[in-house]
């Protein structure tokens, strides 16, 4: 899909608006932002937003396409849905930073080692292969994202929480070997490869201005 | 008159007949008042003492009543006498509550009572009942002036009432403005988008109404009259000419477009593809629905940039100072156009001003259309090459450019109001007086660049009505917004104030409900606003009338002409009944049946003024009726203590106030006076608009007399109060007295 | 009391051995004192959770809520969905609007289904949060008319947190100060702090893993708040605000130089104490920060 | 009043505020006869609670003193008050309207001479205060009230106040027998004129209108100014009594929100504009005032009155929407966060006073209107061919300013004006 990227910017050359709404999730209430702030104001980790939500939403008017989907920002939302329920337009801005971080990684424009994405990344691997989340594997993996040496380092620290939650039977170091799953992996394997296909028909298939 | 007969009632109830000795008011009212039946009663306003005073009116012949109770603006259902002149001693809002109950009070408040009496009996005595004089007639026809949405909707909606209307256009066709859109900004339900406009049905009604005369390439020539008997020329551009009487006029002459050559940073003049939104709806009229197409070069356009605020909200040389209140809306609509026809539109906007539910649901409707908005300041339109728009996008803070292969720019509404009456006036002055060349040719330069005369009135006040600020006409803009200075004709639509079309069709139906009132209050002699319903009118007596005009250029309405020999022309139907010309008039002839120089020069002459050596010093306050009065009412509701010195009578507006009332209590030994009066200037709240501006005017030259007098000019105040200055106006009046007792003492005229 | 079924959904952390296995052994306990029966839905999956997004689109996420929707209604049918985490609620509430409201999302939802054969049809079974059941089922009169060991004396801070709070909430409820959670303390007869001034803050939840620095200073104020409120505990309902604020307090206080030792439970705990419940049944043991208080009671 | 137009043909008018006011004495002054039914004791509506008109800095009282007295001159209106409007059937020239009429306790005997007030010693939160001060249970509702008549407040019915203030009243004005009554009225068209409630600060979380004592609505300190008001004339802040020098305004409190009143209020924006002066006022160089907005809609010519606040340097304007506020337990204070959207500036601004420029929600009701008629989602009375020979006016059309309300009534008076010339057979 590494060319999915060149492939809209072609598409949609003269407005990213029109991609956002074609092809990002709950896109088409960008345009309805009036540009009052208060999503941006509300957010938890908001100082850790290189743009906010509101200005995302600018951005993306102002045909700022690389500056948004590059963006650490998005990263940010710890889906506390703050901002839904602040947002005097209705605009569902927790599933527009959603959908723009899945556009964003789907045309592989994520900026490298973002921890949320990796982690995400790897807590959906956990559940599509199990149909569970492997809270254990997901942990480790996590202290090993980058690298062993790092890793060793974070598990050494974690070791204190991890023997705590051993010790009142919140984890269990068997889940390593298999742990919980779903009976049917294959079938829920099934189901997610043809949501997936339907969903990537829909980017190729669709200019947005349909349905 | 012998039929005269004066009947003075005294009430006893709300602490008066505890607090005062109301038979020694009697006696007062008999021996001092003159009035020829007098009686206390102890619940005045009660069904029997009403019957007692309506009694005497019909048996025994009293048709001057005095009231002798509460403020003259409590009980007025009670005390309301049909055909009998009447007259309010206000004892107890005026006396008893403004006054301590204590026995050291005790003969001041008496004193207070007395005088209060005394005086009521004195007005009534100079009092008349009103009576028709005469000038009355019904016509129940009407002139609106300007065929656009606003003029349409004027005559429509007065043929819908029963009133016949001439419509008066300029042009060879009606529908104004409106009538050159492309599509409306709904009037409901904002969320649709835009519509189809509704000039074509509104133009076909008026066509088809039998009430309504349309006159097109139509001007008005002359206008002269009052309301119910307005006289107008009607000149057609084939110089033919034609007379109708009507009985009221509505001028909706609507706005003119911004010159957008003034623009020419923003690429105004500079580019065909750079125009006012005027200019991008005939475009769109021209694509009907199609894709518009620039005019430089007929390609379909598929990018357009829509500044707003262009030439206006900004002090700048040639820029219009006010917010058009319309462009946002329309800008959003221009843009619904081009989002339609498959191209991009961007709004570049300060503040996006779409009020109301219409307007805000309109904002939004523009937006689910997919139009860009973008806080931005447009700062330059390169038209070099393809357009370019530099702006700062005020939510990024950068610079940025947008391309656009059309650059729309929202310019404001200019006024097609006529000429300042009042700048010919005071060019006239100019030039009589010596020293004022600047002047006279700073007024010539405006007055070239003054635009033609609209209504040609024949007023001794100019040829228009008066503007307020930018060009648009005067109105007491808050509370009465249809009150022009020239009664019976009403402005209507954006020559009034900027306006959208929604507002214009509410403002040109609420200028017709005016102006046909004005028909139906002329065919009874009645005033308009705000002294609605009186009828009263000023007359004058010719043998003293020296022929100063002071009246005449005082009136605030300009309701008063000159006849041929200078004497002044009253037209009472143009009237307001405030009385600036009785206030203005050096010899003192004009009066009112009811108001004149004599039923408030009795007053204050009537009051007992101590001699010198008592140490009770008078202090006069003439209040105005409608703020410093109802203040005072309200001080003595909250008990706010007034010196006892005072003695207060009510005025309609301080601008009748005629000096002579001054120098008369001066020289009866009065050892103040007091002027209370609205604010004047720019945010005027005087509701006779200049009455309060005039009477300080006034007073500022009456240092002169005071000098004369021998006397210090601290004895003579002016104010300006507000209904509201209900502690600080008794305080004013407290200091008054402070300050004679303690600092210039008592005045040296008593005998 | 009138036996109350609902299907069950309890999501990965509430499973045993799992980071919220106290969440789901104290509300078997809860749920038997209070004579609930809970159908849990065989062989259900992950809803995706709030992070999902990182690794699946949007047809995917909502496939996999979709797909623990069917199975509900096939194997307990007429029987509302409860979820006692907040995630699963949240997201299968999500997956449910979008299904109906979106044709598209619809059609490829079902198409994914169409693979295992299940499909979303007809009404849809009601999803629904535990305490929404408590609260609007039962009710916090009934719910204190139950209580064998009042929690006297102690005061506790209800942390609501975001998802069982927004987007949906607790009907009549505000999104700004919900107060069911300080009814429910009270109905035990612990005391709730008033003004709990973080009582809808963020642990910032998922971002806990990628971004502790960030999710640590937000959970410190979480808990100085409850200990400004004069708190002796922090109730809550979602496994996730109750590990991340129970579980780093000792990061924390290294980081913040703060001496927290605030212990973290959820309502079902309270709930099962407060019913008479054993220290055990009602999972105390679960907690890393040890509920002297809680204990006590179950030791009177 | 001339031949031509039958006189008996009725106007109704419901509302007796500044819309409903002007309405009734337009067409009265045209010599048509007019009901004039208004809910409370007296009449003049929000323009009576305050204390100064925007952009003219005039006091709103001033008009009303005028409008009270066209209205004590004119016979063709019967102004009957504290009657709601319950039902409303028929058709255009022909309306049939049932009344409710509550018992106002004192009849016309009353002088208002204020003994019964006195006697009485039950107090209950002031309407007219918007509860911010107390009032008796006997009361004029303000020094302006029209009709100038006492009203008992149903609550001391039955209690010894009520006897104390029967025995006070020397005239025989106080009638503790009144019930209330239903009346029915034929009339050929309805003027609705029942304006705007100021939105339910309390429902706007975020803003903790319910939790803080320093957050205030735009229509309190109104109050507040007035100098016989609940705090004497003084801004001040209602936890401590302190004079707050640093003001924030939050605009679009419960307007333009799709949570609460999805409309744009209008007269907001103006509102605190003109409130910065007041703040001016009364603490002159001190004073600070900070407006937080996402549009300032000083539309039209008024535009200049936010030029000239914009050149105090002593208000500011931050174009943003407040998120929440939190409060400094210690000082009272409160702490405004939010993003200043221009250029991105993240705050936590703390201020002395918050004033939230709080929505207008109209008071059409549910239930009354013949079926069909144009109601709106905002719950204003659409214009609209539907709705027959009724009218909305002023706050009741649309939100409005004071100017625009005034305008909006006359037309309606034309209108009805037309409905009944046409039940004449003048006809246009």
């Amino acid at each position: 899909m590494s060319n999915l990227n060149q492939a809209m910017i072609e598409k949609y050359r003269s407005s990213f608006l029109n991609e956002v709404e074609a092809n990002v999730e709950e896109g088409h209430w960008v345009k309805m932002c009036m540009q009052c702030g208060v999503c941006s104001g509300s957010c938890p980790l908001g100082p850790h937003w290189e743009h906010p939500p509101q200005e995302l939403f600018m951005m993306i008017r102002a045909n700022e396409r690389e500056a948004v989907l590059k963006s650490d920002s998005m990263w940010m939302c710890t889906s506390c849905y703050n901002c839904i329920a602040r947002c005097p337009r209705g605009l569902p801005i927790t599933h527009i930073m959603h959908g723009l971080a899945t556009y964003a990684k789907r045309l592989n424009l994520v900026p490298k080692k973002q921890p949320t994405a990796e982690f995400g990344q790897m807590f959906w691997d956990s559940l599509s292969k199990n149909g569970r989340v492997n809270e254990l594997k997901i942990g480790v993996g996590l202290y090993f994202k980058d690298g062993f040496a790092q890793g060793v380092k974070n598990a050494m620290a974690g070791r204190e929480l991890g023997m705590a939650m051993m010790k009142t039977q919140r984890m269990n170091a068997m889940e390593y070997f298999g742990g919980h799953k779903c009976k049917d992996t294959s079938g829920i394997q099934k189901m997610l490869k043809k949501a997936q296909e339907f969903e990537d028909q829909q980017i190729t298939r669709f200019d947005g201005k349909e349905g | 008159m012998s039929e005269n007969k004066t009947g003075a009632y005294i009430c006893q109830g709300c602490g008066l007949g505890e607090r005062l000795d109301t038979s020694q008011l009697v006696t007062i009212a008999t021996r001092d008042g003159k009035a020829n039946v007098a009686k206390e009663h102890e619940f005045l306003c009660s069904a029997e003492g009403v019957k007692m005073i309506q009694d005497d009116i019909d048996n025994e012949g009293v048709n001057k009543v005095v009231i002798a109770a509460c403020s003259r603006r409590a009980k007025t259902d009670a005390f309301r006498f049909d055909d009998v002149a009447m007259s309010r001693a206000n004892l107890r809002e005026g006396v008893i509550w403004v006054r301590p109950d204590t026995d050291e009070a005790r003969e001041t408040t008496q004193e207070m009572a007395d005088d209060y009496v005394r005086m009521a009996c004195a007005e009534v005595k100079h009092m008349k009942l009103p009576e028709s004089s005469g000038e009355q007639s019904l016509n129940r026809h009407l002139m609106v002036v300007g065929g656009g949405i606003s003029g349409l909707t004027s005559a429509i909606e007065a043929a819908k009432a029963g009133y016949k209307v001439d419509l008066v256009e300029k042009s060879g066709e009606l529908g104004g403005q409106v009538g050159k859109l492309y599509k409306s900004v709904p009037r409901k339900n904002g969320l649709q988008g835009y519509v189809d406009s509704e000039i074509g049905e509104l133009i076909e009604a008026v066509n088809a109404n039998d009430n309504i005369t349309i006159h097109l390439n139509t001007t008005v020539a002359g206008t002269e009259g009052a309301p119910g008997r307005f006289k107008a020329e009607l000149a057609t551009e084939s110089g033919s000419t034609s007379s109708i009487e009507i009985g009221a006029i509505v001028q909706a002459t609507g706005f003119r477009r911004y010159d957008i050559n003034q623009l020419d940073n923003l690429g105004g003049g500079k580019s065909p593809d750079v125009v006012d939104q005027m200019g991008f709806e005939e475009l769109a009229k021209a694509a009907n629905g199609g894709t518009i197409k620039r005019p430089s070069d007929g390609k379909e356009v598929s990018n357009v940039v829509f500044v707003q605020c262009a030439g206006q909200r900004s002090n700048e040389p040639g820029h219009l100072n006010y917010c058009s209140g319309h462009c946002c809306t329309t800008s959003i609509k221009q843009a619904m156009y081009v989002r339609d026809a498959g191209g991009d539109a961007t709004v570049l906007f300060d503040d996006l001003r779409t009020p109301g539910a219409t307007g805000e649901d309109f904002y939004r409707a523009g937006q689910e259309k997919g139009v860009a908005f973008s806080k931005g300041k447009c700062t330059s339109v390169d038209t070099s090459g393809d357009l370019k728009v530099n702006f700062k996008d005020l939510i990024l803070d950068e610079d940025a450019t947008a391309n656009a292969d059309m650059v729309v720019l929202a310019t404001g509404m200019v006024p097609a109001s006529g000429p300042n009456p009042y700048l010919q006036l005071e060019l006239d002055e100019a030039k009589n007086q010596e020293g004022q060349e600047e002047k006279v040719v700073k007024l010539e330069a405006e007055l070239a660049k003054a635009p033609d005369s609209i209504l040609n009135l024949s007023y001794r006040q100019g040829t228009d009505v008066p503007h307020l600020k930018n060009g648009f006409t005067d109105s007491h803009f808050i509370c009465f917004p249809y009150e022009t200075r020239r009664t019976g004709i009403y402005t209507a639509g954006p020559v009034r104030r900027p306006m959208d079309t929604s507002q214009a069709i509410e403002d040109a139906t609420g200028a017709t409900m005016k102006a046909i009132q004005a028909c139906e209050n002329a065919a009874q002699g009645r005033a308009a606003h705000p002294r609605s319903g009186d009828l009263s009118f000023p007359s004058f007596r010719k043998e003293g009338c020296t022929q100063c005009k002071r009246c005449t250029v005082e009136c605030p309405f300009g309701a008063i002409d000159e006849d041929e020999k200078g004497y002044p022309q009253y037209n009472e139907a143009r009237c307001r009944r405030c009385g600036t010309c009785m206030g203005a008039c050096p010899v003192r002839v004009i009066s009112f049946e009811n108001y004149s120089v004599e039923t408030v020069g009795q007053q204050l002459k009537n009051v007992d003024i101590p001699d010198e050596f008592d140490e009770k010093p008078r202090i006069l306050v003439l209040a105005c009726e409608n703020d410093a009065y109802p203040a005072l009412d309200m001080a003595g509701m909250n008990r706010e203590e007034i010196s006892p010195w005072a003695r207060i009578i009510p005025v309609r507006c301080l601008g009748s106030v005629n000096t002579i009332w001054i120098t008369d209590a001066l020289n009866s030994g009065y050892d103040g006076v007091m002027l209370m009066g609205c604010q004047k200037g720019d945010n005027y709240q005087c509701h006779f608009v200049k009455g309060s501006e005039m009477a300080h005017y006034r007073m500022s030259k009456i240092d002169d007399t005071l000098k004369t007098l021998n006397l210090e000019k601290e004895r003579v105040q002016t104010y300006e109060v507000s209904i509201a200055d209900i502690q600080r106006i008794p305080k004013l009046i407290n200091d008054m007295d402070k300050m004679i007792v303690d600092e210039i003492g008592m005045s040296p005229f008593k005998f | 009391m009138a036996k109350k079924e609902y299907s069950f959904y309890p999501g990965c952390s509430s499973q045993k051995k799992a980071s919220a296995d106290n969440y789901l052994r104290s509300t078997y306990s809860m749920c038997d004192a209070l004579d609930i029966k809970l159908n849990e839905i065989d062989d259900w999956n992950c809803c995706g959770a709030s992070i999902g997004y990182a690794g699946g689109g949007e047809v995917p996420r909502i496939a996999l809520s979709a797909r623990n929707v069917a199975l509900s209604a096939q194997q307990n049918p007429d029987q509302d969905l409860v979820a006692t985490c907040a995630a699963c609620w949240l997201s299968t509430r999500e997956a449910q609007e979008r299904i109906e409201e979106n044709d598209k999302v619809r059609e490829g939802v079902n198409a994914a289904l169409d693979e295992i054969g299940l499909k979303i049809e007809g009404e849809q079974p009601k999803a629904r949060h535990m305490v929404e059941a408590l609260i609007e089922d039962i009710g916090f009169d009934e719910l204190a008319s139950g209580v064998q060991k009042p929690l006297e004396g102690i005061k506790i801070a209800g942390y609501v947190g975001c998802q069982t709070n927004r987007p949906f909430g607790i009907a009549g409820e505000s999104f700004e100060n919900p107060k069911y959670l300080d009814h429910m303390i009270e109905s035990m007869g612990a005391q709730a702090v008033d003004r709990y001034d973080k009582k809808v803050a963020c642990c910032s939840g998922a971002l806990m893993f990628s971004e502790p620095e960030k999710g640590h200073a937000l959970v410190k104020d979480i808990i100085e708040a409850a200990y400004d409120g004069g708190a002796d505990m922090i109730v809550t309902p979602c496994p996730l605000c109750q590990m991340n604020v129970e579980s780093y307090q000792k990061e924390i206080n290294k980081t913040f130089k703060t001496k927290f030792e605030m212990p973290v439970v959820y309502y079902s705990q309270l709930i099962s104490v407060a019913y008479g419940k054993s220290a055990k049944e009602s999972a105390l043991d679960g907690q890393i920060i040890p509920v002297k208080q809680l204990e006590d009671v179950t030791n009177k | 009043m001339s031949e031509a137009i039958a006189t008996n043909q009725t106007i109704l008018v419901v509302g007796g505020g500044i819309s409903g006011l002007t309405a009734a004495l337009e067409a009265a002054e045209c010599g048509k006869q007019v009901v004039l039914l208004e809910k409370s004791p007296s009449v003049g509506g929000r323009v009576g609670q305050l204390y100064k008109y925007f952009p003219k800095l005039c006091i709103p009282t001033c008009g009303l003193e005028i409008q009270y007295r066209r209205l004590k001159a004119n016979r063709n209106i019967r102004l009957i008050s504290m009657a709601e409007v319950t039902d409303i059937k028929g058709e255009e020239g022909n309306y049939n309207i049932s009344v409710k009429v509550a018992p106002r306790y004192v009849n016309e005997n009353c002088t208002a001479c204020g003994e019964c007030g006195d006697a009485v010693e039950a107090e209950f939160d002031d309407e007219h205060n918007f509860g911010l001060g107390k009032r008796k249970g006997a009361y004029l509702t303000s020094r302006m009230a029209y009709p100038q008549r006492y009203v008992l407040d149903p609550r001391i019915i039955g209690t010894d106040d009520a006897q104390k203030a029967k025995d006070a009243c020397k005239y025989n004005a106080v009638d503790l027998e009144m019930q209330e009554q239903d009346m029915e009225l034929n009339v050929g068209s309805v003027i609705w004129a029942t304006g705007w409630k100021p939105y339910d600060a309390a429902k706007i979380q975020p803003y903790g209108y319910d939790r803080f004592d320093n957050v205030i609505t735009n229509v309190e300190m109104e109050r507040m100014m007035d100098p016989f008001g609940p705090t004497g004339g003084r801004i001040q802040r209602p936890s401590d009594g302190k004079e707050p020098k640093n003001i924030a305004f939050i605009q679009c409190a419960g307007s333009r929100d799709h949570n609460h009143l999805k409309h744009c209020s209008r007269i907001c924006c103006m509102a605190s504009l003109k409130q910065t002066t007041y703040v001016r006022e009364q603490f002159g160089d001190e004073a600070k005032s900070t407006i937080y907005y996402i549009d300032i809609r000083a539309i039209d010519r008024i535009d200049d009155f936010y030029q000239k606040v914009k050149e105090d340097e002593n208000v500011s304007f931050v174009k943003s929407k407040v998120a929440n506020i939190v409060d400094n337990k210690d000082s009272g204070n409160l702490i405004l966060n939010g993003v200043d959207t221009e250029g991105y500036n993240r705050y936590a601004n703390e201020h002395d006073l918050v004033v939230l420029a709080i929505g207008m929600e109209s008071n059409v009701p549910a239930g009354v209107f013949p079926e069909g008629t144009a109601i709106n989602e905002h719950n204003f009375i659409d214009f609209d061919p539907a709705n027959g020979g009724i009218f909305g006016a002023g706050c009741s059309s649309d939100a409005l300013d004071v100017n625009r309300a005034t305008q909006n009534a006359t037309a309606a008076a034309l209108r009805a004006i037309q409905v009944v010339n046409r039940v004449a057979g003048q006809e246009g």
